[in-house]
C-alpha cells in the first residue's frame, strides 16, 4: 500500500485525473508502438523520472514497488528465452537460448518495463478515490463503482481487523511452526469471513440511516483546469508517441 | 498468478479483453438484479472485494519457507457464486494493478479471464460435481479449491504460450515450458490453498 | 417542560435471533434538549436509538415523532431520517467513501440536492466538527478522533433536528473528549436536540438536561438531571452507581438542594465555602 | 524497589507508514508491580507494550526482559510470549475460535502441550476468570464483558508471569469495570506482575503502584502513584489532568500527606474527619 501513501503527496495531485489518465494511456500506447529496445527504454526511463519528480518519491521507494513485478518479469522473460526442444524420446529434452528468442525477450521485457512505469505515474500521482471518480464519468456501471468505493474503504478496515487477529495469534504463539500456521490461518480467514456479513449489515444500515437505499451516490471533485490539462496531456503524449515511432 | 503490465502484444491484449467482457458484463447485469431485490447485498459485494484483496496479500507459510499468496478466488466462488466473482475479481485485479503493481491494465482481460472467470467456474463446477459423487464435504472443498488454482495457472501459462509460441515446438511446447517453469511456485501452493480453504470450511462450521 | 419531539408507546421488539431489545418500552424525549440514555451493555440503548429513526421498527407498539404515529412509508422515511441524524459507535462501520468530503455528502446527495448546494453544506458541516483542512485527507490517515468528527459531519450535513448518538465518548481519549463535548455543546446551543446513549454516568451527569434510564429492555426512568440528587436511590437499585461528584457531595453533607456536575464546580464550591 | 522484569534502553521504532511510534524510549518495569502507562492516543503506548513480548522489535536500542537483552531467536520468543501475555483492546479481534473453550486452548495447544494438560489449564483459567459455566458456549453469544474476560483467560492459560493490558476497562460499563478491576486485583496478588496502557487517569491513580507517562514516543515519567500528589505538576505538563479524587483534595486543602485513591475512600475520609 505503500503506492497508496505517495499519491496524496504527489506535486500533481490537483492536476485533473483525466489529463493524467490521457498521458497514461498515451505512455502505454508508446511502449506498444516502440519498435526497438532502446525506444522503449526510452518511454520507460522518460515516465520514470517524471514519476520521481511529480510524486517526490525516493528511487529506492520506486525501486522498491517495481521489485515484485520485476522478478516476475525476469522469470517470464527467461521462460520466453528459453527454447525446449524434443528428439527421438521423452528424455532426449535439449534447452536452448537461440538469438531469435533472446532478442524477443529482451524486447518484451523492456516494453513490459515501459508499460510498467506509464502504469504506474497514474496511481502514484493521483489517489485511488480520484481514479473511481473518473471512471464515474466515464460512464462505468454503478454497481462496479459502488463494489470499488466500497472495497477501497473497507480494505483498510479489513487489513486493521486482519493484522489485529494475527497479531493476537502470534502473541499466542500461533505460528510457531508450519502446521500450527496454517491452522491459524485457517481459523484467521474463517473468523475475518464472519465479518464480512456484520459489516455489510452495519454499512447498510448506515446508509440507510442517511436516505441511501440504492446505489451510492457522491459529489464529484471538480477539476477547474480539466479542459487545459488535458489538452496539455493530448499534445504531450502524442509528441511521445511521434517520437517513439520516428526513432524506431 | 498476473501477467504484467505490457507483457503480452497488443493484439492478444485486446483479444482477452473481449473474450471477458461479456462474462463481466453478464456478472454486473446479474448481481444488479440481486442488488434490487436486497439492497443489503450492495455493500455484500463492496466488503467482499476487500476481503478477496486482503486474501491474496496474506503471505502463506509455504513448504520451501518463502512465502507467497494464495489467488482466493476459488474459496470467494464458493462463498458468493462463481457470477459474482467476476466483477469483483475484476475490481480486485484492478486495486492489485494500481497499489500494488501486480498485473496490469493491458493485461487485465487475460488476468480477469483465468483469475476471475476460470478459476471460480473451476471451483463451483468441481465442488458441485465432487458433491454429487457423494464425496465428503472437506474433499469437495480441497478438490474444487486446488483445482481452481491450479487451472488458474495453466490457463495463464496457455496465455502466455499463445502470445509467445516456440520458434520450433510451437504452442505446445512453449506451453510445457511456462508451465514447468511455473509449478515449481504453483504446484505447492495449490495445495496449500487447497489444505487452507478445507481449515476454512471446518472452522466456519463450527461457528 | 417543552414538547415531546418522539414519543415510545409500550414499544416491543426482539432480534430474529431471539435475543430481547425492547420490552414493553415506553418514554418521552423532549424537544431542545440534551438527553442521555444510561444502562448497563445489553439493557437495549442501541436498540432503542434504532426505532428512532424507522431502521428498526417495532414489532407491537407505536413510535411518535413530532406527534405522529409513523406510518413507515418511504417518503415518511425520508423525512424521519433527514431530521434524526444517526452517529454510530464504530466510525469505521459507517464511513462508506475513503474520502472525506465525498463521505459528507453523501446524505445530501440522496436527498437530491443540487451540487452548489450540496457543497455549501458540506463545507458548512465540516466547518461545524472543525475539519476544514481535512477535506481532502483520506479517511484512512485520520486518527479515530476525527473519523469520529466526520461521522457527525455526514449527519449535520443532512440539517437534522434531533442529533443521535451511541457511545459518542468511547475510545476517545481525555482531550478529544473535551473537544467532542464542547462540540456537542455548540451544537445543542444551535438548536438541536440531542439524545445519546452512554453507560458513562458522571458523563451524562455532567451534560445532560434529561436522564433516561433503561434496564432489561425497558425504560424505567426518566429524571430532569438537576433533580437528580433526591433520586439516586434509582440509580443505586439498577446497579448505575452514583456520580462521583455527587458522592462527594453527600459526603460533605451540604445544605444546599442541587450539588454541582463537575469536579471543577466541587472544588470551586469547596473552596468558596472554605471548608476545612 | 523490586527488580526490573523488563527495561528498555533508548528504544526506536517507526512504522513502515512513516508514523513514528517510539522515539528514544527509555524505562524500567518492576516484577511484582502494578504498573500503568498514561498517554494521550498516540503517544505509543500501544507500540509499547508490543515490543515487551518481541511481536515489534526495536530499530535502535535495547529490550531487556529478566536483566537478558533480547536476541530475538526462535527459542527465546516462544519463551517470552509465554511468560508474557498479552491482552489487546478489542476483544472481536483476538478471539478467533467458534467457543469458549476452544479459544483459551489455542495458546497451550501452540506449545505443544498434552491434551490432558491443556483440558486442565483451560479449566483452571476459566476458573481465574470466573467463566466456568460458559465454557461451551459460543463466543458471539457472550457480552462484551465475558469477553474481555475470555481474552485474558486464553493468556492466564498460558501460565504467564507478566500480564500486558491494552485498555482494559474500554468499552466496559461500571459494574463489569468494577469486575474486572477485582478479577486484576486477584491476578496481581496471586504474584503476577501487571502492566497496562490507559487514558483514564482516574482509575490508573486508583490502580498502579507506578504510571509510566508517554509523550510523543517517549517516557516522559516515571512516579510511584503514592507519590503523586508531590508530582501534579507533570500530569498537568503533559496535559493528562489530575485525578479528579486528587482535585477534591487538594480543593480541601488537607495537611496529611498522600490523598486516597478512590471516591469512596474520599468519601470516608471526608465524613470522619468532619468536614462541615
Amino acid at each position: 500500500m505503500r503506492i497508496e501513501r505517495f499519491s496524496h503527496q504527489s506535486a500533481w495531485r490537483h492536476v485533473a485525473p483525466s489529463a493524467k489518465g490521457i498521458f497514461t494511456l498515451s505512455g502505454l500506447c508508446a511502449a506498444f508502438l516502440a519498435a526497438s529496445v532502446a525506444a522503449a527504454a526510452g518511454v520507460a526511463l522518460t515516465f520514470a523520472f517524471l514519476t520521481l519528480a511529480v510524486a517526490r518519491i525516493a528511487w529506492r521507494s520506486y525501486l522498491l514497488i517495481l521489485a515484485p513485478a520485476l522478478f516476475f518479469l525476469v522469470l517470464s522473460a527467461f521462460s520466453i528465452a528459453l527454447s525446449i526442444t524434443w528428439g527421438e524420446s521423452w528424455r532426449d529434452v535439449s534447452l536452448s537460448f537461440p538469438a531469435e528468442q533472446l532478442k524477443q525477450a529482451t524486447l518484451v521485457c523492456t516494453r513490459s518495463l515501459a508499460c510498467l512505469c506509464s502504469l504506474l505515474f497514474l496511481p502514484l500521482t493521483t489517489p485511488l478515490g480520484d481514479l473511481m471518480a473518473l471512471l464515474r464519468r466515464l460512464r462505468t456501471p454503478e454497481l462496479l463503482i459502488d463494489i470499488m468505493v466500497l472495497g477501497y474503504r473497507s480494505l483498510f478496515v479489513f487489513a486493521q481487523v486482519v493484522s489485529a487477529t494475527r497479531t493476537a495469534q502470534i502473541a499466542r504463539l500461533g505460528y510457531i511452526n508450519t502446521q500450527r500456521a496454517l491452522r491459524s490461518l485457517g481459523i484467521l480467514i474463517a473468523h475475518t469471513t464472519l465479518h464480512l456479513w456484520q459489516r455489510a449489515e452495519q454499512l447498510h444500515a448506515a446508509a440507510q440511516a442517511r436516505s441511501g437505499e440504492g446505489p451510492l451516490r457522491f459529489a464529484d471533485q471538480t477539476f477547474p483546469h480539466a479542459g487545459r490539462d488535458g489538452l496539455i496531456a493530448l499534445l504531450a503524449g502524442a509528441s511521445l508517441n511521434i517520437v517513439v515511432v520516428i526513432a524506431g | 498468478m498476473h501477467i504484467m503490465e505490457g507483457f503480452l502484444p497488443a493484439g492478444h491484449a485486446i483479444g482477452w479483453i473481449l473474450v471477458s467482457a461479456p462474462v463481466v458484463a453478464y456478472g454486473v447485469y446479474s448481481l444488479g438484479k440481486k442488488v434490487k431485490k436486497h439492497p443489503e447485498y450492495r455493500m455484500l459485494l463492496g466488503v467482499a472485494a476487500a476481503f478477496t484483496f486482503i486474501l491474496s496479500a496474506l503471505k502463506i507459510p509455504s513448504v520451501s519457507g518463502s512465502s507467497s499468496h494464495p489467488t482466493g478466488t476459488g474459496f470467494g466462488a464458493l462463498l458468493f457464486g462463481p457470477t459474482a466473482m467476476a466483477p469483483i475479481g475484476l475490481v480486485v485485479l484492478l486495486f492489485q494493478a494500481l497499489l500494488l503493481a501486480h498485473g496490469g491494465i493491458t493485461t487485465l482481460g487475460a488476468n480477469v479471464f483465468s483469475m476471475a472467470i476460470v478459476g471460480p467456474f473451476v471451483a463451483y463446477g468441481v465442488f458441485r460435481l465432487a458433491r454429487m459423487v457423494r464425496l465428503p464435504f472437506g474433499l469437495a472443498i480441497f478438490l474444487a479449491t486446488c483445482s481452481a488454482n491450479l487451472m488458474t495457472y495453466l490457463t495463464t501459462s496457455a496465455q502466455l504460450a499463445l502470445a509467445f509460441p516456440d520458434p520450433a515446438g510451437g504452442f505446445v511446447a512453449s506451453f510445457v515450458k511456462f508451465a514447468a517453469i511455473f509449478a515449481f511456485t504453483q504446484l505447492p501452493l495449490a495445495i496449500i490453498e487447497g489444505l487452507l480453504s478445507v481449515l476454512i470450511f471446518n472452522a466456519l462450521a463450527r461457528f | 417542560m417543552t414538547g415531546a419531539i418522539l414519543e415510545f408507546q409500550a414499544v416491543h421488539y426482539r432480534y430474529p435471533d431471539g435475543s430481547k431489545g425492547l420490552d414493553d418500552c415506553t418514554l418521552m424525549i423532549a424537544e431542545g434538549e440534551r438527553t442521555a440514555i444510561l444502562g448497563a451493555n445489553g439493557a437495549g440503548k442501541t436498540t432503542l436509538l434504532l426505532h428512532t429513526n424507522g431502521l428498526l421498527r417495532p414489532q407491537q407498539g407505536e413510535v411518535r415523532y413530532d406527534d405522529r404515529l409513523l406510518s413507515y412509508r418511504r417518503a415518511e422515511l425520508i423525512r424521519l431520517r433527514t431530521d434524526i441524524g444517526m452517529v454510530f459507535q464504530n466510525p469505521d462501520s459507517q464511513l462508506f467513501s475513503a474520502s472525506v468530503r465525498e463521505d459528507v455528502a453523501f446524505g445530501p446527495l440522496n436527498l437530491g440536492l443540487s451540487a452548489d448546494e450540496v457543497g455549501h453544506r458540506v463545507d458548512r458541516a465540516l466547518a461545524a466538527v472543525h475539519l476544514n483542512d481535512c477535506a481532502h485527507k483520506p479517511v484512512q490517515h485520520l486518527s479515530f478522533g476525527q473519523k469520529k468528527r466526520v461521522c457527525l459531519a455526514g449527519v449535520l450535513a443532512m440539517h437534522p433536528r434531533v442529533l443521535i448518538l451511541d457511545e459518542p465518548m468511547a475510545g476517545l481519549d481525555p482531550a478529544m473528549q473535551r473537544e467532542f463535548l464542547s462540540l456537542l455543546d455548540e451544537l445543542h446551543a444551535s438548536g438541536l436536540s440531542v439524545l445519546l446513549a452512554t453507560h458513562d454516568l458522571d458523563f451524562a451527569y455532567q451534560w445532560s438536561d434529561t436522564m433516561v434510564i433503561m434496564d432489561a429492555g425497558k425504560c424505567v426512568a426518566r429524571i430532569a438531571t438537576d433533580t437528580l440528587s433526591a433520586q439516586q436511590e434509582v440509580l443505586t437499585r439498577f446497579g448505575l452507581g452514583i456520580p462521583q461528584v455527587m458522592q462527594v457531595w453527600n459526603a460533605l453533607g451540604s445544605a444546599e438542594d442541587t450539588p454541582p456536575r463537575s469536579v471543577e464546580d466541587l472544588c470551586r464550591y469547596i473552596v468558596d465555602n472554605g471548608y476545612k
